[in-house]
């Protein structure tokens, strides 16, 4: 079952066409990732799909709920995506710890709830969910530290945390091993297979094709603003329209 | 419509002001990325430079006559200024044109205050956060307003324009009306065409020379502009001295106009972050579009007939135009977007 | 996750967590309850025993005891709203002036009783403040400090000028004797030919009275200021000014977050100002105008932003030197310098005399230099580096997650 | 039961166990206020304190300077230092030279920032630290009346200083609270005669008001004596608060056929304004085939010199000028000039005299107590103080003395010599009936 369809979007800046008739497919409980050439229009699509931006046209349904039409990231949210960011977005002054309570609580309380006499300490429900989050991408023993001073790849590794703490239908991850050591990649690779295997539906948008074929179900190849190949990853790798958009870019 | 006709150059002449001190907030802010409370302190040191440059003028030989005393039991004294003895009507000439005179010294010195400002406080504000930068240039201004007030009192002291330039010209002949019903004071006219020249320099300046393209190109994305390997910080610190220059000229010229006290700083500093962020933060032709935009909505909310209909209106309509303008437009009239959002 | 946290093992080869884990977290949480039940008890003592405290420096007299506090509780209110979420209010004076007004209303109107008056007040401030709020949030950074300034600037240049019937524009809104009092009028409370004073429950408001009330005031809305810090709410309000976008990401709606923070600080501000009526009753415009405004966020800063205690200290510290250092003249300054040597006494009289009586500005002005330059934390994070000294702790605090302790938001 | 005595209060702390740890402490501070004093502050020792309370930050700043100097002053002579100044031609000759009933006067100061809240404040620390017995100061009427309701309310007498609105003694007067200089309506009173003579009883005037209660006040005034005169009102439009530029007021004013223009300004408002409206060329205009004519109702002299020679020519009212030639203004003028360097303000000729009145008033209570005092200042008649046979009356507290018209000097000798007096107008000529200004002075207040 399909649980995002995106179809028929366009979307210009003053003239200038940043995504043409853009159509994709991601199956439940899959991991689906999209690759491209530099400026095909990877980051627009996605900030078409958490409601950033509005398309011109077109239709991104998540779920059976349109994600166009005024609604707003914390909404998207709330309906169940998360997004994990290209360049790490954490709250640097506060700790790892809280870091994942505030999504935690997000799931527990909703998008508000005015709650301002109970100490959070006392939310047994959500510190613990948040402890056994940190737990899975290995930072519970720095739970206490400011995260302003993380490695850029723990960083990352928090926001998954932040992300998977509310159970997400759908993770949407920006380059996740962007800047990373190959060590680092590879764990994350880890993780994100272990993830998978957790029915949370993926959409991996990657230029380290290593990453891209150790976890992709499902390609879509976006260049020019448009899907030009989508399939496994298999049929993928050989296909000549991919290989002239990368320009004759390394694959694999 | 005389009457809208003069009340569009109140506006122009009280916009000119606001202008070009809101101009000179715009380049700290937009190159720098300061928000800087002392500027309004910096108008201000303009304008004692005219007051100093005027006392130093007439610094008098005084001799007494011990013939006639005051009523307080001390002889009376006979001053004459030093350089009418010295120069004697070129004298009196220069102390009747002080006020342009000043701007002769008033450049020089607001240009070394600046960059003294710059180097010896500022810089260290560059990575700081607005609130800190807001506290430290608030607590200058302080500083600065209250060693002027040792120095020259708390009350105004008066400047005059030059005697042939004292009276009021008949717009009205030129312009097609009855002549006597639109007159206007030849200084104002002088400040408002003496501001425009400033605003053009300013911008000719930025606009077509290489020094004034770094500026642009840093206002535009200054981490960019740093990683080329330009020397950023030079061109920072210059930055700082033209917009003291700018914001001290506007003080010199204002002062036959507004009799200046050392408090005069502080009144025109909200207004004048008013009109930046109504201009938009860091758009230098926002400032200046909203500088005349505020002063002219001013003038004609003052007029009677307006006044009639909303009392009040004339107390309140900077605010409520800036409450308007920012609701319509989240970013002012030409703010670029991202900046001092966060 | 239905998992215990016993069984957790980490994917990533990382040493297996224990069961430890849990009992970590709760001495932790038993450390911060007890810490902050010390700093409940320390602070309350010390604020209950300011008269005696601040007998050494002159300021033990009831006047200014008050407005420590009632300045201490607008600044924990306003730092509620920028100390947490980094929303810098540039009008909250507003607030503080309708709670005055509100105040000296209901004196006016109703009775002289304190309770009403500071309940009218809060109340009031609270609806202008949520209007005021609902506008301004609108917009983010200095857009919205510049809404608020012009809400609060034409707050005080109408209640000046055109509200004069409301506010008695420039005298202040005073008591009469001719005033209604209807609930005193029903208690069958009888008119003197003097001006009734503000009481609560037959004790007079003025005096050590009105600063006991005061302080017990200032202790529960410090009570109130520590639960928020300490609750989901609080947190959210941090996550706010910490990364605006992730909040957003991570599904919460931050309008209503910073609309009810706001709303709270303006009550803050309100009570502030109804306190201010109680204990002297009369309102005046210029507490709206945007030099107050403008003060309190100098005195969060001051204290050190988005700390407990800060505020107060910073609120305390600027009330000293407008009431104490502006009061100095050449005379008293000759007199407090009677110890020295005769020449000497002179010298550090000349060098001393700018900076008091009419130049106590000046040191205020040096005074935020030094700091902001200095301690960019603040005064609280003086405090913090001192105690680091003495107690060798400074690598600890550091690493330790102390966000919801007194420490200063860098 | 009286809700609001506090004898009855300082029981019901006790009683009523809701405030605790108040109830707990409250009982030690109580001793200081509830000592056997039979008023507030009572001086116990050798001296006695007064609270000077004056603006030494903000607009008025210099004035406020010039206020101090002036108390120093009074201090001074009545503690027998110095030449005695005005002591020597005072009518009443209570005061020796040996302070006031035999204890040394000392003083503190504090600085009101022109701010009501920052004023009170102020004064209540001189009441409440500094055990002053009675405040004094101030340069402007918002303060004063705020002042002179806190000095009522805390049991102490005060004497404002520089204060011109109707409501001070008037809406607002207090029985404890004292004025000396004149009002608006005796400035309306003095001035429409000398405005009749110099500019006829055929003319239309325009004012520019400040936008609050005193310049409402002084509006009000002058509007009602000029039209008395026959004069008409083109308009009278209400200026902010420091408006700084005035144009957008003054053009209006160009063609809208008055030949008069008031300008109910003070202060910093009355320079910018007065120099504004000379730019434009008002003073220089022919208006229906007359000259056109500037009047400045209230005029500072420190204030004026700010509008420099914009001032030339324009007739205002004053409460008392240096260049007086009385006894009385000479003695003080004198010893001003000598202590300081040169000449007193009005504003400090008000507050000279009425730290003098005061303590004269107390030597002959021989008594500190408000109502005593009060006693002996009600109907308290004197000469010898620069301002001709003073009444303060008894209904309103209000000083009735000559007042003078003045005009702004054509060739000024020195930079103090900015006016000119034109006329005292006799005190019979501004009196009003009490009942006039309405307000109600209630009963003194001993405070304790």
């Amino acid at each position: 079952m399909a649980i995002l369809e995106v179809s028929g979007v366009n979307k210009t800046f003053g003239g200038l066409k940043a995504l043409t008739d853009v159509n994709l497919t991601v199956e439940e409980n899959t991991i689906h990732a999209i690759i491209g050439p530099n400026g095909a229009g990877k980051s627009t699509m996605l900030n078409c799909m958490m409601g950033k931006l509005q398309p011109d046209n077109g239709v991104v349904n998540f779920d059976g709920t349109s994600l166009l039409g005024g609604i707003t990231p914390y909404q998207i949210n709330q309906l169940g995506v998360c997004r994990v960011f290209q360049t790490p977005e954490v709250f640097s002054d506060m700790s790892l710890l809280e870091n994942v309570m505030i999504p935690s609580l997000a799931r527990h309380d909703g998008a508000f709830e005015f709650n301002g006499w109970g100490p959070v300490a006392k939310r047994d429900e959500v510190s613990q969910d948040a402890i056994q989050m940190l737990a899975e991408v290995g930072l519970a023993e720095q739970r206490n530290v400011i995260t302003g001073s993380l490695s850029r790849g723990d960083k990352r590794r928090l926001e998954m945390a932040m992300c998977l703490v509310q159970k997400p239908k759908l993770l949407l991850l920006d380059e996740p091993t962007a800047g990373m050591s190959r060590a680092d990649t590879n764990n994350t690779i880890e993780l994100l297979k272990k993830i998978g295997e957790r029915d949370i539906t993926m959409i991996i948008i990657e230029h380290d094709m290593h990453v891209v074929f150790s976890l992709a179900d499902h390609i879509s190849v976006l260049a020019q603003g448009t899907v030009i190949v989508d399939g496994k990853p298999e049929s993928i790798k050989g296909d000549p329209r991919v290989i002239e958009a990368y320009l004759g870019g390394e694959l694999g | 419509m005389d009457a809208i006709l003069l009340q569009i150059l109140n506006g122009l002449d009280k916009g000119a002001a606001y202008a070009l001190i809101a101009l000179g907030l715009t380049l700290i802010f937009g190159t720098l990325g300061v928000v800087n409370f002392a500027h309004g302190a910096l108008f201000m040191l303009g304008a004692f430079c005219a007051v100093t440059v005027g006392k130093l003028l007439k610094y008098e030989t005084v001799k007494l006559d011990p013939t006639q005393t005051t009523p307080w039991g001390s002889p009376a004294e006979i001053r004459t200024p030093i350089v009418e003895e010295w120069f004697g009507d070129f004298g009196a000439l220069m102390i009747d044109y002080s006020v342009p005179f000043s701007i002769l010294f008033a450049i020089p010195i607001m240009l070394l205050l600046g960059v003294l400002m710059e180097r010896g406080l500022i810089r260290f504000f560059y990575k700081r956060p607005h609130a800190d930068q807001i506290l430290v240039t608030f607590g200058l201004a302080i500083v600065v307003q209250e060693i002027i007030k040792s120095q020259f009192g708390a009350n105004p002291i008066p400047q005059a324009a030059p005697a042939l330039l004292a009276g009021s010209a008949d717009l009205g002949a030129v312009l097609g009306f009855d002549p006597g019903t639109v007159v206007y004071p030849y200084w104002r006219i002088i400040y408002l065409l003496f501001s425009a020249l400033i605003i053009g320099i300013v911008f000719a300046f930025l606009q077509f020379t290489t020094y004034g393209m770094v500026v642009r190109a840093g206002m535009a994305d200054r981490e960019t502009v740093g990683l080329l390997g330009i020397n950023i910080q030079k061109r920072f610190t210059v930055v700082f001295g033209m917009a003291a220059v700018v914001a001290g000229l506007a003080g010199v010229m204002y002062t036959p106009i507004l009799p200046p006290d050392y408090h005069m700083g502080m009144d025109f500093l909200v207004l004048s972050f008013v009109v930046v962020v109504v201009g938009g933060m860091g758009s230098l032709p926002g400032a200046v579009a909203a500088g005349f935009l505020l002063g002219i909505l001013q003038s004609f909310a003052s007029m009677n007939e307006v006044k009639n209909i909303l009392p009040g209106i004339d107390q309140i309509i900077i605010y409520l135009i800036a409450v308007v303008i920012l609701l319509v437009r989240p970013r002012g009239l030409m703010g670029r977007k991202g900046v001092m959002e966060s | 996750m239905s998992q215990k946290l016993e069984k957790i093992k980490s994917p990533l080869d990382m040493e297996p967590l224990t069961i430890e884990v849990h009992d970590v977290e709760a001495s932790h949480r038993a450390k911060t309850a007890r810490n902050d039940l010390i700093l409940m008890v320390v602070f309350s003592a010390v604020v209950l025993g300011g008269p005696w405290i601040l007998a050494p420096f002159g300021a033990d007299y009831p006047d200014l005891l008050q407005r420590f506090c009632i300045f201490g509780i607008f600044a924990i209110g306003f730092n509620i709203m920028f100390g947490l979420t980094g929303y810098l209010s540039f009008g909250h004076a507003a607030f503080l002036g309708v709670g005055s007004y509100a105040a000296v209303w209901s004196f006016k109107l109703l009775t002289m009783n304190a309770v009403p008056a500071v309940i009218f007040g809060v109340l009031c401030a609270g609806l202008f403040s949520a209007a005021i709020g609902y506008i301004s949030l609108r917009r983010a950074g200095i857009y919205f400090s510049i809404l608020t300034l012009a809400f609060a600037q034409m707050s005080y240049n109408l209640a000046y000028s055109v509200l004069t019937p409301i506010t008695n524009g420039e005298t202040g809104l005073q008591l009469e004797l001719s005033d209604s009092r209807m609930l005193d009028a029903a208690m069958g409370i009888e008119r003197t030919s003097s001006l009734p004073v503000t009481n609560l429950f037959g004790m007079k408001m003025s005096g050590y009275e009105g600063f006991y009330f005061c302080a017990i005031i200032l202790i529960i809305a410090f009570y109130i200021s520590l639960r928020i810090f300490r609750s989901p709410f609080g947190m959210m309000l941090r996550g706010i000014k910490t990364n605006q976008n992730r909040m957003a990401y991570t599904g919460i709606n931050t309008r209503p977050y910073l609309l009810t923070a706001f709303v709270i600080s303006g009550m803050y501000a309100g009570l502030a100002g109804s306190l201010m009526a109680v204990t002297d009753p009369l309102a005046g415009a210029e507490r709206m105008q945007w030099t107050a405004s403008g003060e309190v966020v100098l005195m969060t800063i001051l204290g050190g932003a988005g700390t407990l205690i800060g505020p107060v200290i910073g609120a305390g510290v600027i009330k000293y030197f407008e009431n104490i250092f502006s009061a100095f003249n050449e005379d008293t300054l000759h007199a407090a310098y009677s110890f020295l040597p005769e020449g000497l006494a002179d010298f550090m009289t000349t060098i001393s005399h700018p900076f008091v009586g009419e130049g106590w500005h000046l040191t205020l002005g040096v005074l935020f230099m030094m700091i902001v330059i200095f301690l960019p934390g603040g005064l609280m994070e003086g405090a913090q580096r001192i105690a680091n000294l003495f107690s060798g702790a400074g690598k600890k605090s550091k690493a330790e997650s102390s966000a919801t302790d007194t420490q200063p938001a860098e | 039961m009286s809700l609001f005595d506090d004898k009855f209060s300082r029981r019901g702390v006790l009683k009523t166990g809701l405030v605790g740890a108040a109830a707990a402490t409250a009982p030690f501070h109580f001793v200081r206020g509830a000592s056997a004093a039979d008023y507030l502050n009572m001086p116990k020792g050798k001296s006695v304190t007064f609270g000077f309370n004056v603006p030494q930050t903000g607009a008025y700043a210099d004035e406020g300077a010039d206020e101090l100097r002036a108390y120093k002053l009074a201090v001074q002579h009545i503690n027998g230092e110095g030449d005695g100044g005005m002591l020597n031609t005072f009518s009443s000759k209570a005061l020796k030279g040996d302070g006031v009933n035999g204890k040394k006067v000392e003083f503190v100061t504090g600085d009101t920032q022109t701010k009501s809240d920052a004023a009170r404040a102020s004064a209540k620390r001189m009441i409440e630290k500094d055990g002053a017995i009675m405040i004094t100061g101030g340069s402007s009427s918002g303060v004063a009346i705020a002042v002179q309701g806190l000095c009522q309310e805390a049991g102490v007498i005060f004497m404002a200083g520089l204060t011109h609105s109707n409501d001070t003694t008037g809406k607002d007067k207090k029985a404890n609270g004292f004025r000396h200089f004149f009002n608006t309506e005796m400035t309306g009173a003095a001035l429409a005669p000398v405005l009749k003579n110099n500019f006829g009883t055929d003319r239309t005037a325009y004012h520019l008001t400040a936008d609050y209660t005193w310049g409402w006040s002084q509006e009000g005034s002058i509007k009602k004596y000029t039209e008395k005169l026959g004069w008409k009102t083109a308009a009278a439009v209400r200026t902010p608060l420091g408006a700084g530029d005035f144009s957008q007021y003054i053009t209006p004013v160009l063609n809208s056929g008055a030949d008069v223009l008031v300008l109910n300004h003070y202060g910093k408002d009355m320079v910018n304004s007065l120099t504004q409206a000379v730019q434009f060329g008002l003073r220089d205009k022919q208006v229906n085939g007359k000259d056109f004519a500037i009047v400045v109702p209230l005029y500072s002299r420190l204030m004026a010199q700010g509008a420099g020679k914009n001032v030339q020519g324009i007739y205002g009212s004053t409460g008392w000028h240096w260049s007086l030639t009385d006894e009385g203004s000479k003695a003080f003028v004198k010893s001003f000039g000598k202590a300081y360097g040169f000449p007193p303000s009005q504003a400090a000729h008000t507050c000279y005299v009425q730290a003098l009145l005061y303590a004269d008033a107390c030597q002959r209570a021989g008594s500190f107590a408000p109502c005593d005092v009060l006693k002996a200042l009600e109907g308290f008649k004197f000469d010898g103080m620069g301002n001709g046979p003073t009444e303060y009356r008894a209904e309103d507290h209000q000083c009735f003395k000559d007042v003078l018209v003045v005009k702004g000097k054509e060739n000024p000798t020195s930079k103090f010599d900015v006016l000119e007096v034109v006329e005292v107008t006799p005190r019979a000529q501004v009196e009003y009936p009490a009942d006039l200004l309405g307000g109600e002075l209630g009963s003194c207040n001993n405070g304790a």
